[in-house]
């Protein structure tokens, strides 16, 4: 899960994190943890439809 | 069999790559029908690419070169 | 050579491919050949001009 | 200490990749105070989502998955 | 330092070369000796940064 | 000579990361010859810059460091 991690950290830092201020405010937050969720089905949803097409 | 799995997530994460940046515009509170409906076909048609490409090439190559 | 389609599969599909639909249209499918035949011309330049500096 | 070192400067690459292009827009004579408080905020902030992602993940795992 | 010359060059030329000519013209070449000093100040503030919030 | 070939490969697909996205627009029925032109001149520059910035380097490095 190591890639799995870092490879979120890095787009959900990209997409929540305009101009990085002294601490991470609320709406940052709230960004990067439904960036995350959405990530995480997301991925499901990719493993999903290449698993059907490997079939 | 854990060789192919690990295959299987590298590919996974490859798609990713693309197809996040391709459909996923703002998360919102859940991945809406659209987006997933956009993040299938991105996988499909990244496939479809890829053999498309990979014919393409062993023909080149089977005549005898570009 | 593995490599190599790749990364012509990555950048034409970036390249060819707007919103993905239900299959490769018409319009998708030149792009993608005339990406990977114009790929394939400038990597020959690209490695000549390598070619001819390290002479 | 040596891998401790590599690690260190991995780490260091990936925070450049990521605060260069959101910090510095045109590379000046010097950098300036404002740009310097961005890489620096930009680092912390980085820490802070990977920080935030691992406890959130951690905690889904543990109640049995998504 | 072999990682970080590669990663220096290839921030630098996206940065300071438009569109490539028949050669380095003055206002690139001052634009890619202060983009590796800025490069290199930038790489000593983030050491820094990270170094003090790893203590 | 077999080491020498892969290093010479990786390089092309490095060089190719860069220009390909700074001369090809949309790719044509042909390459025509300013795109060729462009590519080209974006190998050698890249070369010039590369070796610029190593001279820099380690002139810094003798002086006694930045």
């Amino acid at each position: 899960a190591q890639e799995l991690l870092q490879r979120m950290t890095d787009k959900c830092f990209r997409k929540c994190i305009g101009k990085p201020g002294s601490s991470l405010d609320n709406s940052e937050q709230k960004c990067i943890a439904m960036c995350m969720d959405r990530y995480m089905d997301a991925w499901n949803t990719v493993s999903r439809a290449y698993n059907s097409r490997l079939q | 069999a854990e060789q192919q799995r690990a295959q299987f997530t590298a590919q996974v994460h490859n798609f990713m790559d693309v197809c996040w940046d391709k459909c996923v515009d703002k998360p919102g509170s859940k991945l809406d029908s659209r987006t997933e409906g956009c993040l299938a076909s991105c996988v499909e048609r990244f496939i479809d690419t890829t053999l498309s490409i990979t014919n393409r090439f062993a023909q080149i190559v089977q005549k005898g070169g570009h």
